[in-house]
Parts: C-alpha cells; sequence; structure tokens
C-alpha cells in the first residue's frame, strides 16, 4: 500500500462561541491514499465541513483552537507548519471547491485574472507547472495554462472566455471554472465541499463526472464532503460518516453502504428513500444532536441510540475493525463481525 | 378536485419607465390532480414549477388557460369568493426558517388562518387556541410549545409548526413546495413520515413541488415533469420512473445519483 | 461603457427638469408672497407688483413654470436685490472658488479616506482599528462651521501659520484666468509662488471642509472591506495559495471601492451642503458665502440660483460617481 | 454550518452583553440621558434665567471663565452657561421633532412604495430621488428662506428634505420582506394588505429604521445648528447654539470662551447621539454586527 497522501489522526478542534467552548471535532481519523475518493458524510453540523477546512488550516483562530491531534499531508504535520509554509502548500499541494460556484468567483475581476494569479502562485514554488518559463514570460505562460485548464473542464472557447467576468456564465459552468482554479496549480489533494449541492440535478451528474474523470486521470486523492449519501455512492470509493464531530464508521464505499455497521449509519441509510421504499416506512431518527459544549461521556449517539445501553456513556468508543478498511465506532460490534 | 388547463404565464411588461422584457415562466400546461391523490410536480431551476404553485394559491393570475378548483374558475373570481377560495388552498415553503414570521408566538402564527376566516370557520378566540393545540399534537408538538418564538425551534419542529399553519383553515388542497429540500435527511424522513400520516388521516388531496426524484417517487401517487414552462410527461409514479417516455424525463432519472454503490452511473460508465 | 455613459448622460435630462420642478415649487408653491420675496425686504408696493407681472403670477403654474424654465435656459436666473446684477453672472464669478474648495476637500478625504479605512479593516479590532472608529465618529459629529472656527483660532490667529481666511491677498496680482481655480491657474502660469499662496489660503478651508466626508469614507471604507473579507471567493482565494497582501491590494480593494463609491454618491450632498458653512467662516468667496450674504439680506433669488447650482453639481458628481462604478463593476454597466 | 438554532436570541443577548460592554455606547446613552434632563429643566437650573429674556449687564462684559461664570460671559454680560443650558432644549427639540417628522412621513411613504410597487413605487421613488439631488443643508436653507424665521418653519424645512432617507430605507426593507415565506404564507391564507403590513412587514423592519432614527437626531441637531449659524431659524434672544456661535464668531480670538462652550455642546450632542446610534446598531442590525 502507497504512503497516505493525507492522514488524519485524533484530531480535536474546540471553538470558542458566546454560550462556551464547543468540542466540535473530536478526535477525527481519516486517511486518504492517491487515487481514492474519500465521501466525508454527515448531517449539519456535525463537522465535515471543519475537517476539511483543517486540511489548508482555514479554520479562523481565534475562535477556533486545535487542542490535539495531527494533519499530515504527504508525511508532514500541518499543525506545526508557518502561515507561509501553509501559503506554499494551498493551491500547490492541495485544491479546494466550495460549495456555491456563484459567491466563491470574485465578480469584479475575469475568471483569467483569477486563474491566472493561482498559477502564478504555485508556480513560484514549483515552476515546472509553468514549463520552466523564465519570469518575463511566466504571465503568458499562466495564461495559456489557464486556457488549456478551462478546456479540461469543458469550457468551450476557452481562448476567448478567459475573458469574461463570472456572470456570464450558468453556475454548472462556474463550478467548472472553480475546478479549473483548484486544480491549475497541480495539487495531489483535492478537497469539495458540498460541490453539486447548489446545483442541479443534471447539472450536479456533470460535474461529478467532471470530478471523476480528473481524478482518475491525474491520480488525485479527494476529500469529498457531501450530506447526500446517493452522491457518495456515485462518486467515491471510499466514505467516512461523521456524528457529532466523530467519524463513527469508515471504509469501502460498498463495505460501509451495503453492511452498515454503525447504529448511526444504518439510521441515516434507512432514512433515505430508495426505489422500493415502501409509503410509510421510512424512519426518521428521535432525538436532536447532543450540544457540543459540555457533551455527554461516551458514545454522542448513545441518547438517540435504539441498543444504547450505561456501558455507552464509559467513553469515547474505539473503532473496531470489520474487514480490510471497514470499521466503526460502537462497543456493540465485535471484531471482524460485518 | 384541481384541474390546470393549458395554463400560459408571462412576466413583464410596462412600467413608468422604461420597458422590462417579457419572459415566458408558464406556456400550455395541463396538469390534473385528483381528489385524496398527492401529485408530484419536477423540475430543476427556472422550470416555472413555483410560478404554477403561485397561480394555484391565487398569489399570481395566469395570463391564458384555466385553473379549476372543485369546478370553480380560479381567475373568475370576485374578491369574496377569492377570500373563501383561500381557506381551502394552502401551502408549506421550503425555508423553514423564513416561512414564520420571527416575532409572532407559535399560538398567533398557527391561529392566524382561523382569525382571517374566522366568520367561515366560527371559531371563537378561546376555541381557537384549542384547536391551535389540537393542530400542534398532530402535527407532534405540544400545548408547551404555544408561547414560544420560531427562533426556540429547530428546522424540523419549524416545518412542523408551518404544516400546522397550513392545516388550521382545514383545506382541501395542500401545496407542497419542496418541504423537506432544506432538512437533513433524518429530519427529512419524519417529515415525509408526517405528510404520508396526514394525508391518511385527513384524505388530504396534494400537490408536491420537488427537485428530488427520490422523495416524489416515495410519496406521491402521480407525478409530472416540467421543462422550460411545459410539462414533458405525466402519469403515475410508477409508469413514468420505470418507463418514461420523453427524453427530458429519462435524461433526468439517469442523472439522479443513486444510493446504491452497485449502481453508480460513474462506474457504469 | 460608451453607451452606458450616452445614456447616463441622456438620463440627466429629466433629472435636471426634476430639479427645476423642485426650485420652481419652492418658490411659488410654498405659502409666502413670492414676488414679495423676491423683490426684497425693502421694496416699494410698485416695484413687488413689478416682479409679479414679471413672474406672470396671474397665470396658471404650468404657463409659470415653462416661462421659468424657458428662462432659466436663457440665462435669465433672476436679478440679486444686494449686488443688483444678474444671479448668473454673480454664480459665474463665484462657482470656480467653491468648486476649487470642494475639489480639494473631496480629493483629500478619498486619497485619504480609503487606505486608511482598508488599514482599519485589516488591523480589525486591534487598537489602531478602535481608534480610527472613535476619532472618525468624533469627526462626523463635529460641526463644519466650529472645527474651522477652532483651526482659525489654532492655526492663524495663535500660531500664525496660514491665513484666516479670504482666497488670495489684496493687492498680489492674480494668475491669469483659465479654469477659475486658483492653484490650477497659477500652475498653468508657470507661477510657483502663487501658487503657494494660493495654497495656502486654501489650506484651512478644505482641511475642516474634508474631515466629516473623510472619516465618513474611513468608516464606509472599514465597513465594506470587513464586509468582503467575509465573502465566499475570498476563502476560495485563500484556499488557493494567493498571498494576504495580493487578495487585500486587488482582489478585495477593488471590491470594497466599489461599494464604497455608492455610499460616497450619497454623502457628496453632505459634502456639497458644507460649503456654505465653511466659506461662511473662511470668507471664502465662493457660491456658500453668496448664499449666507443673501439669507442676511434677505435676498430671496440669489439663493434659489445656489440651491439650483448646486442641486446640479450634486447631479453631476453623481453621474460621475456611477461612471467611475461602472468602470469597476462590470455588472453595474448593465443596468 | 454551525447549528443555526438559537441563532437569533443569543443573537440578541450578545448584542446586549456587546451594548453594555462598549464603553462607548454606554457613554453615549449617559450623555443623551442628560442632555435629555437638561432639555426638559434647562431653564429651571440655570443659575441666570433672567439672562434668557435677554437681559444685559454691560458692567461684565466678557468675563472669563471662572466661579461666577463658568463659562464667561459674552458681549451682553449674559452668562454663556445658562445659554449654553437653554439652548439643549430647542436644539434636542427641533432635532427629535425634525427626525419624527421625518420618519413618520419617511415610512409611510416608503412602506407605500415597496408594497405595492409598480407605478405608485415608481412615481414615489422619483420624487425621492428629486428631493435628495439638493443637499438636505441647501435645501432647508432654501425653504426657511422662503417661509420666513421662526423654530416651526425651521423643522418643516428640514423635515422637509429628511423623509426621503427613511423612505428609501423602508422600501427596500419592505420589498426584502414582502417576498419572504411568512409574508406569502399569510398572503396565501388571505391576508389583507393592513394585517400583512402591521403584523408581518413592519415590526420585522423596525429596527433599521430605530438604528437610523438615533444617527439622524445627531445629524439634525447639526443641521439646526447650522441653519442657526448661518442666521435662518432661530433669532436672538432665543438661545440656540448654532445662533451662540455664529454671534460669537467676532469675539475671537480675544473673548473665546463665547465661541467654544456652544460649538462643544453642539459636538458632545451630536457624538453622543452617533454613539448611542453606533451601539443601537450593534443591537439590532444582524448585518452589521461583525
Amino acid at each position: 500500500m502507497s504512503e497516505p497522501l493525507l492522514r488524519i489522526a485524533d484530531l480535536h478542534l474546540a471553538m470558542r462561541s458566546f454560550d462556551g467552548e464547543a468540542h466540535v471535532l473530536n478526535g477525527i481519523e481519516l486517511t486518504v491514499r492517491a487515487g481514492e475518493i474519500w465521501g466525508v458524510v454527515g448531517e449539519t453540523g456535525c463537522g465535515k465541513s471543519l475537517t476539511g477546512l483543517s486540511v489548508s488550516r482555514l479554520v479562523p483562530s481565534p475562535p477556533a483552537r486545535y487542542l490535539s491531534g495531527q494533519i499530515l499531508l504527504e508525511g508532514r504535520d500541518l499543525l506545526r507548519a508557518t502561515e507561509a509554509e501553509m501559503r506554499a502548500l494551498r493551491g500547490r499541494r492541495v485544491g479546494m471547491i466550495f460549495q456555491d460556484p456563484t459567491t466563491n468567483l470574485n465578480p469584479l475581476f475575469s475568471i483569467g485574472t483569477q486563474l491566472i494569479d493561482v498559477a502564478l502562485h504555485a508556480a513560484r514554488h514549483s515552476p515546472d507547472i509553468l514549463d520552466d518559463a523564465p519570469r518575463g514570460r511566466r504571465r503568458r505562460a499562466a495564461r495559456a495554462l489557464a486556457v488549456r485548464m478551462l478546456e479540461k473542464v469543458g469550457i468551450r472557447d476557452a481562448a476567448v472566455r478567459i475573458d469574461d467576468y463570472p456572470h456570464q456564465f450558468s453556475g454548472g459552468m462556474r463550478q467548472r471554472v472553480l475546478i479549473a482554479m483548484a486544480l491549475i496549480g497541480r495539487p495531489r489533494l483535492l478537497v469539495a465541499d458540498e460541490p453539486t449541492t447548489a446545483l442541479d440535478v443534471s447539472v450536479q451528474a456533470q460535474i461529478l463526472q467532471l470530478i471523476y474523470d480528473l481524478v482518475r486521470e491525474r491520480g488525485l486523492g479527494v476529500m469529498f464532503i457531501t450530506h447526500n449519501l446517493a452522491v457518495v455512492a456515485e462518486l467515491c470509493s471510499h466514505v467516512a460518516v461523521m456524528y457529532a464531530g466523530n467519524v463513527v464508521e469508515s471504509g469501502d464505499v460498498r463495505a460501509v453502504l451495503k453492511s452498515p455497521a454503525h447504529p448511526y449509519t444504518r439510521a441515516l441509510l434507512a432514512a433515505v428513500p430508495v426505489a422500493g421504499t415502501r409509503r410509510g416506512s421510512l424512519a426518521g431518527l428521535p432525538g436532536t444532536v447532543p450540544s457540543l459544549i459540555d457533551p455527554p461521556p461516551g458514545c454522542r449517539f448513545a441518547s438517540r441510540c435504539a441498543s444504547a445501553g450505561p456501558d455507552c456513556l464509559g467513553g469515547k468508543p474505539p473503532m473496531v475493525p470489520l474487514g480490510e478498511t471497514h470499521q466503526a465506532a460502537c462497543l456493540r460490534l465485535t471484531s471482524g463481525a460485518g | 378536485m384541481l384541474r390546470i388547463e393549458n395554463v400560459g404565464k408571462t412576466f413583464g411588461g410596462a412600467r413608468l419607465f422604461g420597458r422590462g422584457k417579457a419572459v415566458t415562466a408558464l406556456s400550455d400546461v395541463t396538469l390534473h390532480v385528483p381528489r385524496g391523490q398527492s401529485v408530484g410536480l419536477v423540475g430543476e431551476s427556472g422550470s416555472g414549477k413555483t410560478t404554477l404553485a403561485r397561480c394555484v394559491l391565487l398569489l399570481d393570475r395566469v395570463t391564458s388557460g384555466r385553473i379549476l378548483f372543485d369546478g370553480t374558475d380560479l381567475s373568475r373570481l370576485t374578491r369574496r369568493e377569492m377570500q373563501a377560495m383561500r381557506a381551502r388552498i394552502q401551502i408549506v415553503f421550503q425555508d423553514p426558517y423564513a416561512s414564520l414570521n420571527p416575532r409572532m408566538t407559535v399560538r398567533d402564527t398557527v391561529a392566524e388562518p382561523m382569525e382571517i376566516h374566522r366568520h367561515r370557520l366560527k371559531l371563537r378566540a378561546g376555541g381557537r387556541t384549542d384547536r391551535v393545540v389540537e393542530l400542534l399534537e398532530r402535527v407532534g408538538l405540544a400545548a408547551q410549545h404555544l408561547y414560544r418564538f420560531p427562533h426556540e425551534f429547530s428546522g424540523g419542529q419549524r416545518q412542523r409548526i408551518g404544516i400546522a399553519r397550513a392545516l388550521a383553515s382545514a383545506p382541501e388542497l395542500l401545496v407542497l413546495d419542496e418541504p423537506t429540500s432544506a432538512l437533513d435527511v433524518s429530519v427529512q424522513a419524519q417529515i415525509l413520515t408526517l405528510l404520508t400520516d396526514l394525508q391518511a388521516q385527513l384524505g388530504l388531496t396534494t400537490l408536491f413541488i420537488s427537485h428530488d426524484l427520490a422523495v416524489v417517487r416515495y410519496i406521491c401517487d402521480r407525478v409530472a415533469f416540467l421543462h422550460h414552462g411545459r410539462v414533458t410527461e405525466e402519469g403515475t409514479t410508477e409508469e413514468v420512473f420505470t418507463a418514461p417516455r420523453s427524453d427530458y424525463a429519462r435524461a433526468l432519472l439517469a442523472a439522479m445519483p443513486n444510493p446504491d454503490p452497485d449502481r453508480s452511473f460513474l462506474a457504469r460508465g | 461603457m460608451l453607451v452606458f455613459i450616452v445614456r447616463r448622460v441622456l438620463l440627466l435630462i429629466p433629472v435636471m427638469v426634476g430639479l427645476t420642478l423642485l426650485v420652481f415649487a419652492i418658490t411659488r408653491l410654498l405659502p409666502g408672497d413670492p414676488a414679495r420675496l423676491a423683490a426684497g425686504p425693502n421694496a416699494s408696493p410698485e416695484q413687488i407688483q413689478q416682479i409679479a407681472r414679471e413672474f406672470g403670477l396671474d397665470r396658471s403654474l404650468p404657463a409659470q413654470y415653462w416661462a421659468y424654465a424657458t428662462g432659466l435656459l436663457r440665462g435669465d436666473w433672476g436679478m440679486s436685490i444686494y449686488s443688483r446684477r444678474p444671479v448668473l453672472q454673480d454664480l459665474e464669478a463665484y462657482l470656480p472658488a467653491t468648486l476649487e474648495l470642494v475639489l480639494a476637500a473631496m480629493g483629500l478625504a478619498v486619497a485619504l479616506g480609503i487606505p486608511l479605512g482598508l488599514l482599519a479593516a485589516a488591523q480589525r479590532n486591534r487598537w489602531p482599528d478602535m481608534l480610527t472608529s472613535v476619532v472618525s465618529l468624533g469627526a462626523i459629529s463635529m460641526p463644519r462651521f466650529f472645527l474651522g472656527l477652532l483651526f482659525q483660532l489654532c492655526f492663524a490667529m495663535a500660531l500664525g501659520w496660514l491665513p484666516l481666511g479670504g482666497r488670495f491677498p489684496l493687492g498680489e496680482d492674480l494668475p491669469a484666468r483659465v479654469s477659475g481655480l486658483l492653484t490650477i491657474d497659477a500652475l498653468l502660469a508657470g507661477d510657483l509662488h502663487a501658487f503657494g499662496v494660493a495654497l495656502q489660503y486654501l489650506t484651512l478651508p478644505a482641511v475642516a471642509m474634508s474631515l466629516s466626508p473623510l472619516a465618513t469614507i474611513v468608516r464606509m471604507m472599514r465597513a465594506s472591506t470587513i464586509e468582503v473579507l467575509h465573502q465566499d471567493y475570498v476563502t476560495t482565494e485563500r484556499a488557493l495559495g494567493l498571498s494576504r497582501r495580493l487578495i487585500l491590494l486587488k482582489y478585495v480593494l477593488k471590491n470594497a471601492v466599489s461599494a464604497t463609491l455608492t455610499v460616497i454618491g450619497l454623502y457628496f450632498g453632505w459634502l456639497l451642503g458644507g460649503t456654505v458653512l465653511v466659506e461662511t467662516v473662511f470668507d471664502w468667496p465662493g457660491i456658500g458665502l453668496y448664499a449666507t450674504s443673501a439669507v442676511l439680506t434677505q435676498d430671496f433669488m440669489p439663493i434659489v440660483g445656489v440651491t439650483l447650482c448646486i442641486g446640479t453639481l450634486f447631479v453631476v458628481g453623481n453621474l460621475l460617481i456611477d461612471i467611475a462604478i461602472a468602470q469597476l463593476n462590470p455588472r453595474a454597466r448593465l443596468r | 454550518m454551525s447549528a443555526s438554532l438559537p441563532r437569533r436570541r443569543s443573537g440578541l443577548r450578545r448584542g446586549f452583553y456587546r451594548f453594555r460592554q462598549s464603553v462607548l455606547s454606554m457613554a453615549g446613552l449617559a450623555v443623551v440621558m442628560v442632555l435629555l434632563l437638561v432639555a426638559v429643566c434647562g431653564p429651571w437650573i440655570a443659575p441666570y434665567p433672567q439672562d434668557l429674556s435677554g437681559a444685559v449687564h454691560t458692567a461684565i462684559r466678557f468675563q472669563p471663565p471662572g466661579p461666577a461664570h463658568w463659562f464667561g460671559t459674552n458681549e451682553l454680560g449674559q452668562d454663556v452657561f445658562s445659554l449654553v443650558l437653554a439652548g439643549t432644549r430647542i436644539s434636542l427639540l427641533s432635532g427629535i421633532a425634525v427626525v419624527a417628522i421625518g420618519s413618520a412621513v419617511g415610512v409611510l411613504i416608503g412602506a407605500v412604495a415597496g408594497f405595492f410597487g409598480g407605478l405608485i413605487d415608481d412615481g414615489l421613488m422619483r420624487l425621492v430621488d428629486l428631493v435628495l439631488t439638493i443637499p438636505s443643508l441647501i435645501l432647508a436653507m432654501a425653504v426657511a428662506a422662503a417661509l420666513g424665521p421662526g423654530i416651526v418653519n425651521m423643522i418643516a424645512a428640514i423635515a422637509l428634505s429628511w423623509w426621503p432617507g427613511y423612505a428609501r430605507l423602508v422600501r427596500a426593507e419592505v420589498m426584502a420582506k414582502k417576498n419572504e415565506a411568512f409574508v406569502v404564507a399569510s398572503t396565501a391564507a388571505g391576508a389583507g394588505v393592513v394585517r400583512l403590513l402591521w403584523r408581518h412587514i413592519l415590526p420585522n423592519v423596525l429596527s433599521p429604521v430605530i438604528v437610523k432614527m438615533s444617527l439622524d437626531v445627531g445629524f439634525a441637531v447639526l443641521t439646526v445648528a447650522s441653519l442657526g449659524f448661518i442666521g435662518i431659524g432661530v433669532r436672538p434672544p432665543a438661545a440656540e447654539w448654532g445662533t451662540l456661535l455664529a454671534v460669537a464668531r467676532g469675539n475671537i480670538p480675544d473673548y473665546w470662551w463665547t465661541a467654544i462652550f456652544p460649538g462643544l455642546a453642539i459636538f458632545l450632542a451630536v457624538f453622543a447621539f452617533n454613539l448611542l446610534g453606533d451601539g443601537l446598531r450593534d443591537l439590532l442590525d444582524p448585518k452589521a454586527r461583525r
């Protein structure tokens, strides 16, 4: 097995708010290798976006505070990197795409300007991106690269449209531009935070296809953050299910979705209607997510879990290995069982 | 129950200064919602589904064609008749945060339709509160919630309040405008369950507007696809989902992500 | 862009018509006898009747307005009772001084306000920001005429650094009139001495007048910069590694300035209103001083003329600001 | 992304907290309270009430500030402290009156324009644009000159230039709120115009109006003083800060106190209302809370 691209180990993050300090990430574990597409899935407030932002160290602190843990990018601990070192990695080692394509492009600059600046930034640390163009020719080389990237993400007449402004593109096209921007610095890891949530179903399918093709072609590792299990099933090779700041179950997408082990994963799957779900048989999840300020000890899902007992409040349940990559954090599971 | 016949709707026209460009939102839409059934209206953004809902709710007037409710042409109503009709058609909105007045208590919000239609419903002020409690219990809330404000509730609870308000004037037709799109899946499941229960208990007729094909397939008896203001496909849910006839419906169904990893369209190629 | 400018300039026509309507309404529709007002406090009944005939007060209002508007176009802006000259002639004489003062003050306010606001936003909630906030709020609250008096007391009377008032020393030769703005004319004539003198006279009134708009621009710029810093695209720019400097000085600046310009347009009127006060304090021979002296002598037509003139300046100033915004923001050109 | 369930309440609570924490907002509130108190009972607590009705003491002209006359005396030998105290009433009353009239008219027009839209909106907003083309001080000057001197005329003149700001603000807010789901829900339930505006829309647009009002009282006081300084509006002997300053202009630099204290009074009042308004904005306007 290859050296992991990204390894998040026991990451704890606290977020100060007016009501107190919330323990929003409670020991996240996640490993992404080149070529793997990891779906990070969970409901509102489970910490999936914060985990994604942490990989580029973009969570503002204060109010956030890393309590412990490591984020290893190609073996290097990002939590110990300086801001300047982080900047050298952003866009060049980690690319990011966010949810809303209408608000993530700067409206007053042509898309070319924005792409070129990202390319120039990346080329300062790895000149090979612009084929080692000498100083005076870099801008021209960056523009040529930007046109190639736009063509690659499916913008027709890229050489002309590069000077257009964001409002001249449709939502799906803007998301393509943002993908081009995220990948122009040739990162190894792509973090995509709900990149298709704001799009229509047919556009979503195109964007998923585009991401899938680019990932295959470039051998990227991907962290794909979403709340939509069906999208995970479509695109991802692996999945990590998050609940209240914990990864409760992770592993190969077939293993997790076909034989979910953690009660939360099961509940989540039971809540999604599929072809053949009989009317009235859909099961909602009772109760609410516990407050993350002074959370109850032990398993954070215990208050909503049908099979919880007093032992569940004893401490954070350990990950139980269930298969080659499949594991889940529940006391009711025994090793090896699926 | 509800018959939409050849309805067209065009926006824009003259203003005092300058002229707006006319936009056709609906053209020649025909749709039938039988009593006691749930009809899904599926479309992507800009398909005209919200415009159609507004026309049914008497919030907009159709430009051509007509909408018949229980045999009455909605566009020919007098003011008084329109007012009476509003008690019979109600709506639940998508965004549970925007659909409740932040400065009104739950009691006032749910009681408002009863106040407006007090002459028809013949409920005294005290009787109204009792009826609010009854409605709250029906949607899974309780009397203890009466005098709280919307911000004290979660998204799912707010949506329940919105449903209680929609039921307050004892409507026959309920328009559900993406009622679960803003909710997490576990909450969505609760609301869908509530809706199916209510439909069974009250014999409601519903027009369910959504872009989520899976939800529509789960909850609707019939379904219509709207594309660029036209109905491209209409039929029973079973028919449409298993053997779509129009290209648009086929394309949309193919683009719909499937929660079964073995049936991924990417894997299929 | 050219289409945008042409359309905007054409739109000035109805606005100007509206402006004359408004001024007409002030002179003819408010309670009070317009003829008596125009004739001045010491007029004889015959004079009043004479004016009433000229105004055509016995005719219908639309006819009166038509006569008034065509009169304006012909250059008939009424007579000043005090100077015994046509108001338009007086305005032509006094307007350049006001323009010079307004341009200097506005230039100062924009040139200092935008960088200061950006800086305050970048240093948000640290002491330079807090200090800027309080000082700028104080500056906005400062009556400009009082500030002018304090400046005179301090820099002219106590320290003797700068002249107390006026625009140019009596008895010295003025540079040849080209634009009417003394500093510009002096430079055009190559007369550095005169330029220095004119600048000395200009400094105190311009600073006194610019302080409040300067503070407003600082606050607006700070607020819009902070707003822009919270936009999603800034997160994307940071996530893809662009430096804080590049983001702030290129991507954020343009957005924040374009938002601030809209507000500057609204506050331009505040600045123009201030000329009346500041010119009065510093005896600056512009249309503002002309207006206040007219108030003292109850000379009505000059007041009306100045109102119309300042209204026009406001409209033109806002047109220029709109063009600047359209230059920055491609979407604004579509409107 | 974080759970936004108790957002509004804790937002308001945080606002109160921050308002109390903010020394400046509290100071503004305190000064406004004191000024209002002085405005109510100024003439009674003035040490030399006879000076307010125009008494002249030539023997004690231009006394510098001292224990007998805290702010000194003016060219007529009148106590400047008493005059400044008495001026509070006129300045604050006219300022508050201007804002009250301006906001009442502006809210009504803005609400009508925003709610009905279409031709009514077009017409009203063109009127607003028109009035805004003349800076308020200039418009007030012209109108006051046409109406003649007097406090009531001055207030009317300023209010005439004051309402368009409210009309614009309220129109924009009403238009935004009009399309919010809770208003549409009420419309669909059959609510009439009055119920929609009164119960649903206006309560939800009140916050920015209140913030603007508190900021505007300061600027209205400033405008009143400016008109006084130009020589329009209140005439001596009625004590008004701007008029006091205009008269005192001739006395500087030798008798600076006659000018400094009225000027400081104007500054203090405007500053206090601005601080209060700023604090209120933090408290009530979630968009500005950063």
